[in-house]
């Protein structure tokens, strides 16, 4: 792969097509959310901005954008302007290797995988760094709470993404996608569904949604690690956790659900209906669990998933090698 | 500090902070509270303003990481010296003011009030009064409860119930207000009687709201008690037995999941509670879990009440015929009534020189017992366990601090 | 816990060990009026000994309802045991005016810290042995005299009122307006 | 071996759970959207909103409120002034602080002639203080100009139910907006 004038405007379009994706998904995201929440709990939701409230999360981001930047005293300042930065600009490298559609693939790499999972740990360095800058003992705390969860829960989440890519044999996104069939039974949802269920738990976990949603617990930490921040730097981490949980759920549609294949016609559109799909997942469960405790979330990652993927992957193993 | 300088920190400055105390300026409360620290031990301010403790109370913890060492409870941020106000109105002209102690519970603080001045001066409550008063005060039980679930479920970080139990508490505040005429600080007693009869509506009202909650309680067991996270986060946490209840005088839902039958209804039945067939719920275990069982049985409980209720109203007139008017001076005397409210035994204690105005009110307030009790309960605990401790006792600040 | 038993051998036995502890002036006025089944006065110093006797009967405090009178200050202990119904109002008269000391009874009833530092905010009445004795409702720093002091000239008699009587309420002390000036 | 399967069967009751919101999530809203829609009138009817002066039953123009003062002492909030009229027993001046008003229902139950009651304005909106002490002389003229004659009550009940009626039906209308309810404008 030789490195051409073309080759960087490639990439160049494909950075300012997925922050245009980034934030066209946060703006969506947010009234999707807020509808949802407001549906499940029998009211409806946004309603007086624009027809049917959709103007919302425009007018909600104008509002952040125009807001005070409140900096407490004795906050470390470069650290605390740092580290919304950090936890928004990361992501953006996370999409280039995944493929949208069968030709939509901003970087077509043969270690995709290892790329974004290398990168998706800078999120929670940003965390820290904000909890910690902030001088707030709840950032702290929800700093604190940030590291270790992600450490944890970020182990199932690559073994039970292994298992997958053993049965692939490649670290290639989109060849991943290929060894899928385009029926639903013919998805690596049905060969690994421990594998599945494992990533499906991390995920909630990695992204710190609700019932894992620990270094921000509200009735707890008031707002964890983003306790102090306000205007556009609550609003570039606000960002950055729903671009991760979209990329989360690309990764999911991607390794799991057939990725741009379905049953007529591919194309990214699949890769899109199917990604939404988790999110809204992600979304359901938020508005019906109570949260859990620490204690339980380390738990239920180094007591149940990390054993079972290790098992999981066992499994894989053998199977490959009496079967080819 | 004004930051309008940049000013670049030693990054561990907020260790040594911690190593060297008296660097923090804190207030009276947290210098007092700081004495007792170990060094290197994080002093958190949990409130006032904070989203779990339920208006404005105010906790110290003194954190060992996430553990809870030492907490205590910091009054006094809605205190309003209703006591005092006691003391310079009429008792006609006061009883509005017990609408406003507890607001979730309005009406067993004015039973508790009007029953404490009817004991002194003698007065007779006709029977439909009693019976306004026995329908009134279960509806407004079961209002607080649901209440109380939401913000329970709400603070272990299920944010979704407490908006289905405003359904039915709507509901209730439709039928509370066509006797009371509000929806939130009801006045709705009068010495000698209740402010207004019921009509026809009220009663089909509540023939129709029994089945419905009964229908809702399902849905509410299948959502919340069962979930499998909901109940690894309460059994086991925040224990209170008898003897500790007994110690710190805990009372209501807290000292019947202890085990121990306590129910002023029961006890010293007043209006007419010995009608009435109802059981007093005890917890199966005295913890967070159990606490909430007892409160949602008692929801069922107070359901059947108003079941036989609505099956037998008596006539005659709401209020008795020469009932007191504002300018009413009570007899010379004291009187102590207790009532069984949402969160307790409320009482009323007054104490009067038969002038103008009550020589000195005294009202205890359930939440203030209970809540003292909290930091012996949450020492040693999680945070998070701490926060659940804390709903679990079902505070009303209002109400603590008086 | 106290054995359910006969009220009669019941009340017997507590007024036994009331007056063991050195109350006076033992009443039982009618529950149906009053709301206390058995009233008392205390002497301060053997209130703590009383309470932690009452702890082991399965009693509970209440609360803690103080009062000022020409006598001094009032303090009423409000007891229950929640098995019968039994209510007891112990008091306790605190003479000094100046410096009013009760000993506190922390030891036995832990809930009466609170208890005991609201009447120390609202009287200055002083708990000896509470550990914890700063304002709890009220602002530390709040000027002037604890707020439900009365003025001397609106004091009520105690015996005039009665209440440590039989309940029977003399006439004494009409036409004073408690407490609308109250200092 | 039984924690685990008392887990297993917990995933279970995650769905249970799961399942609740779902349903939800696609069965009607309960909210009543206020400035489209209104609650039904038998709500609002009981309601005590801020006081207003009866009508006389003689001259339904004039208040049957004699100047005794009687309200004024009773109110715990000190909220109400009247200021007794020079011709006769008509007060010249009757207002009313809302702002410090508990609702308690002292005023209306010592009145000696029922000149007073409480006003079911469950919509009223003030902007500032001062909007919110209240000239009810004022405010019964302005009803008196809305409608001069005195409805009789029963008359003024049945009334409200057939409207009550109307607007159930608008509401039943699916997401059409109902038509603004019958509802006094607050006094300005």
């Amino acid at each position: 792969m030789e490195l051409s004038l073309l080759y960087f405007v490639k990439i160049l379009v494909a950075v300012l097509a997925i922050i245009a994706l980034m934030v066209g998904n946060a703006i969506v995201m947010v009234y999707v959310e807020r509808k949802a929440a407001g549906f499940i709990q029998r009211r409806p939701g946004p309603y007086e901005v624009g027809p049917w409230g959709t103007l919302q999360a425009i007018v909600d981001s104008m509002k952040l954008l125009a807001k005070q930047i409140f900096v407490p005293a004795n906050a470390d300042y470069i650290l605390f302007f740092l580290a919304p930065i950090l936890a928004f600009f990361p992501v953006l490298l996370l999409f280039l290797p995944i493929p949208f559609g069968p030709y939509l693939t901003s970087w077509e790499t043969p270690d995709g995988i290892i790329l974004i999972l290398a990168f998706a740990g800078f999120g929670v360095l940003s965390n820290l760094l904000g909890g910690w800058a902030s001088n707030n003992k709840y950032g702290v705390l929800g700093a604190a709470r940030a590291v270790s969860q992600s450490i944890a829960y970020e182990i199932p989440l690559i073994l039970a993404l292994l298992a997958v890519i053993y049965q692939a044999g490649t670290l290639n996104l989109s060849e991943i996608v290929e060894a899928q069939g385009s029926w639903p039974w013919q998805w690596n949802l049905v060969c690994q569904p421990l594998a599945f269920f494992i990533y499906l738990v991390s995920l909630v976990a990695e992204t710190n949604r609700a019932p894992f949603d620990l270094p921000e617990a509200e009735s707890e930490l008031t707002a964890g690690f983003h306790t102090e921040y306000s205007g556009m730097g609550f609003a570039l981490f606000f960002l950055a956790e729903y671009a991760n949980m979209l990329l989360v759920s690309f990764v999911c549609a991607t390794f799991f659900l057939g990725g741009y294949k379905g049953p007529i016609l591919d194309g990214f559109w699949w890769t899109f209906i199917k990604a939404y799909l988790v999110m809204f997942f992600i979304v359901w469960i938020r508005w019906t669990f109570p949260r859990v405790r620490f204690d339980q979330l380390l738990n239920i990652n180094w007591k149940w998933l990390l054993p079972l993927s290790l098992l999981n992957l066992w499994v894989t193993a053998i199977v490959i090698k009496v079967i080819g | 500090m004004a930051s309008s300088n940049f000013n670049f920190i030693n990054p561990f400055t907020f260790l040594n902070v911690q190593d060297s105390p008296g660097t923090y300026v804190g207030d009276f409360y947290t210098d007092n509270f700081e004495k007792g620290a170990r060094a290197g031990n994080v002093i958190l301010n949990l409130g006032p303003q904070h989203p779990s403790t339920h208006g404005v109370l105010r906790v110290l913890v003194e954190l060992f990481g996430e553990y809870v060492l030492r907490s205590e409870p910091v009054l006094g941020y809605l205190h309003r010296m209703q006591e005092k106000m006691g003391e310079v109105k009429t008792p006609y002209q006061y009883l509005p003011n017990m609408g406003r102690v507890d607001y979730l519970n309005p009406i067993a603080w004015n039973w508790a009030f009007a029953g404490a001045v009817e004991r002194l001066a003698g007065l007779e409550v006709p029977e439909k009064a009693e019976w306004l008063r026995v329908v009134s005060a279960e509806l407004n039980r079961i209002s607080s409860h649901l209440l109380w679930w939401g913000a329970f479920v709400m603070d272990l970080g299920g944010v979704t119930p407490i908006l289905y139990a405003f359904e039915e508490r709507e509901k209730i505040n439709d039928i509370l207000q066509i006797v009371t005429g509000s929806r939130l600080t009801y006045n709705y007693f009068r010495f000698g009687g209740v402010g207004q009869d019921a009509d026809g509506r009220f009663v089909d009202l509540i023939k129709d709201f029994v089945p419905y909650m009964r229908e809702r309680l399902k849905m509410y067991k299948a959502l919340v008690t069962e979930n499998i996270i909901f109940r690894r986060r309460l059994e086991g946490i925040g224990p209170m037995g008898e003897d500790i209840c007994r110690r710190y005088g805990a009372t209501g839902p807290i000292m019947r999941a202890a085990g121990v039958m306590c129910d002023t209804r029961r006890l010293y039945p007043y209006g007419i509670y010995d009608r009435f067939d109802y059981d007093i719920p005890t917890g199966p275990t005295d913890d967070c879990m159990g606490r909430y069982l007892v409160r949602l049985e008692e929801i069922k409980e107070s359901l059947r009440i108003l079941e036989q209720a609505v099956r037998d109203i008596p006539g005659g007139p709401h209020i008795v015929a020469k009932a007191p008017k504002p300018a009413y001076k009570l007899p010379a005397g004291e009187s102590y009534f207790t009532v069984e409210g949402a969160r307790g035994q409320v009482a009323c204690h007054i104490i009067s020189d038969g002038g103008k105005t009550p020589y000195r009110i005294k009202l205890r307030a359930p939440g203030f017992s209970n809540l003292s009790l909290f930091a012996e309960a949450a020492k040693g605990t999680l945070l998070a366990d701490a926060i659940a401790i804390l709903g679990s006792l079902d505070l009303v600040i209002p109400e603590v601090d008086r | 816990m106290s054995e359910k038993g006969d009220p009669k051998a019941r009340e017997a036995r507590i007024r036994e060990a009331l007056l063991g502890f050195g109350a006076e002036r033992l009443t039982s006025p009618d529950p149906k009026k009053s709301g206390v089944a058995l009233s008392a006065v205390m002497p301060g110093e053997r209130m703590l000994e009383a309470s932690e006797w009452l702890l082991k009967e399965g009693y509970t405090l209440l609360d803690l309802s103080t009062c000022e009178f020409q006598e001094g200050f009032l303090v009423s202990y409000h007891l229950d045991s929640f098995t019968e119904p039994f209510r007891l109002a112990l008091r306790v008269l605190v003479k000094d005016k100046e410096k009013p000391v009760t000993p506190s009874i922390h030891p036995a009833f832990q809930g009466a810290e609170w208890h005991e530092r609201e009447s120390f905010d609202f009287f200055g009445v002083v708990f000896e042995g509470n550990p914890n004795l700063v304002p709890l409702l009220l602002p530390h720093d709040l000027p002037g005299p604890p707020p439900l002091r009365k003025d001397p000239k609106a004091l009520a008699s105690l015996d005039a009122l009665g209440i440590l009587g039989d309940g029977a309420a003399k006439e004494g002390g009409k036409g004073k307006e408690g407490g609308e000036n109250g200092v | 071996m039984r924690a685990i399967w008392d887990n297993i069967k917990g995933l279970y009751s995650l769905l249970v759970g799961m399942k609740i919101t779902i349903v939800f999530l696609f069965s009607p809203r309960k909210t009543v959207h206020y400035p489209r829609k209104v609650v039904e009138r038998e709500n609002v009817e009981n309601y005590r909103g801020p006081l207003e002066l009866t009508r006389g039953k003689k001259d339904p123009a004039k208040t049957p409120c004699i100047s005794c003062q009687l309200c004024v002492k009773a109110c715990p909030g000190n909220c109400i002034t009247v200021v007794k009229g020079k011709e006769g027993k008509a007060p010249s001046l009757w207002t009313y602080d809302f702002s410090y008003c508990c609702l308690c229902g002292a005023c209306v139950e010592t009145c000696p002639t029922g000149a007073l009651a409480f006003s079911h304005r469950v919509y009223m909106v003030a902007k500032s203080r001062e909007e919110l002490l209240l000239d009810l002389l004022a405010d019964l003229d302005d009803r008196v100009k809305k409608s001069p004659q005195l409805e009789a009550k029963t008359d003024a009940k049945s009334d409200a139910k057939s409207e009550a009626k109307t607007d159930s039906k608008a509401d039943a209308k699916a997401g059409a907006p109902a038509k603004k309810d019958g509802e006094e404008p607050s006094p300005a």
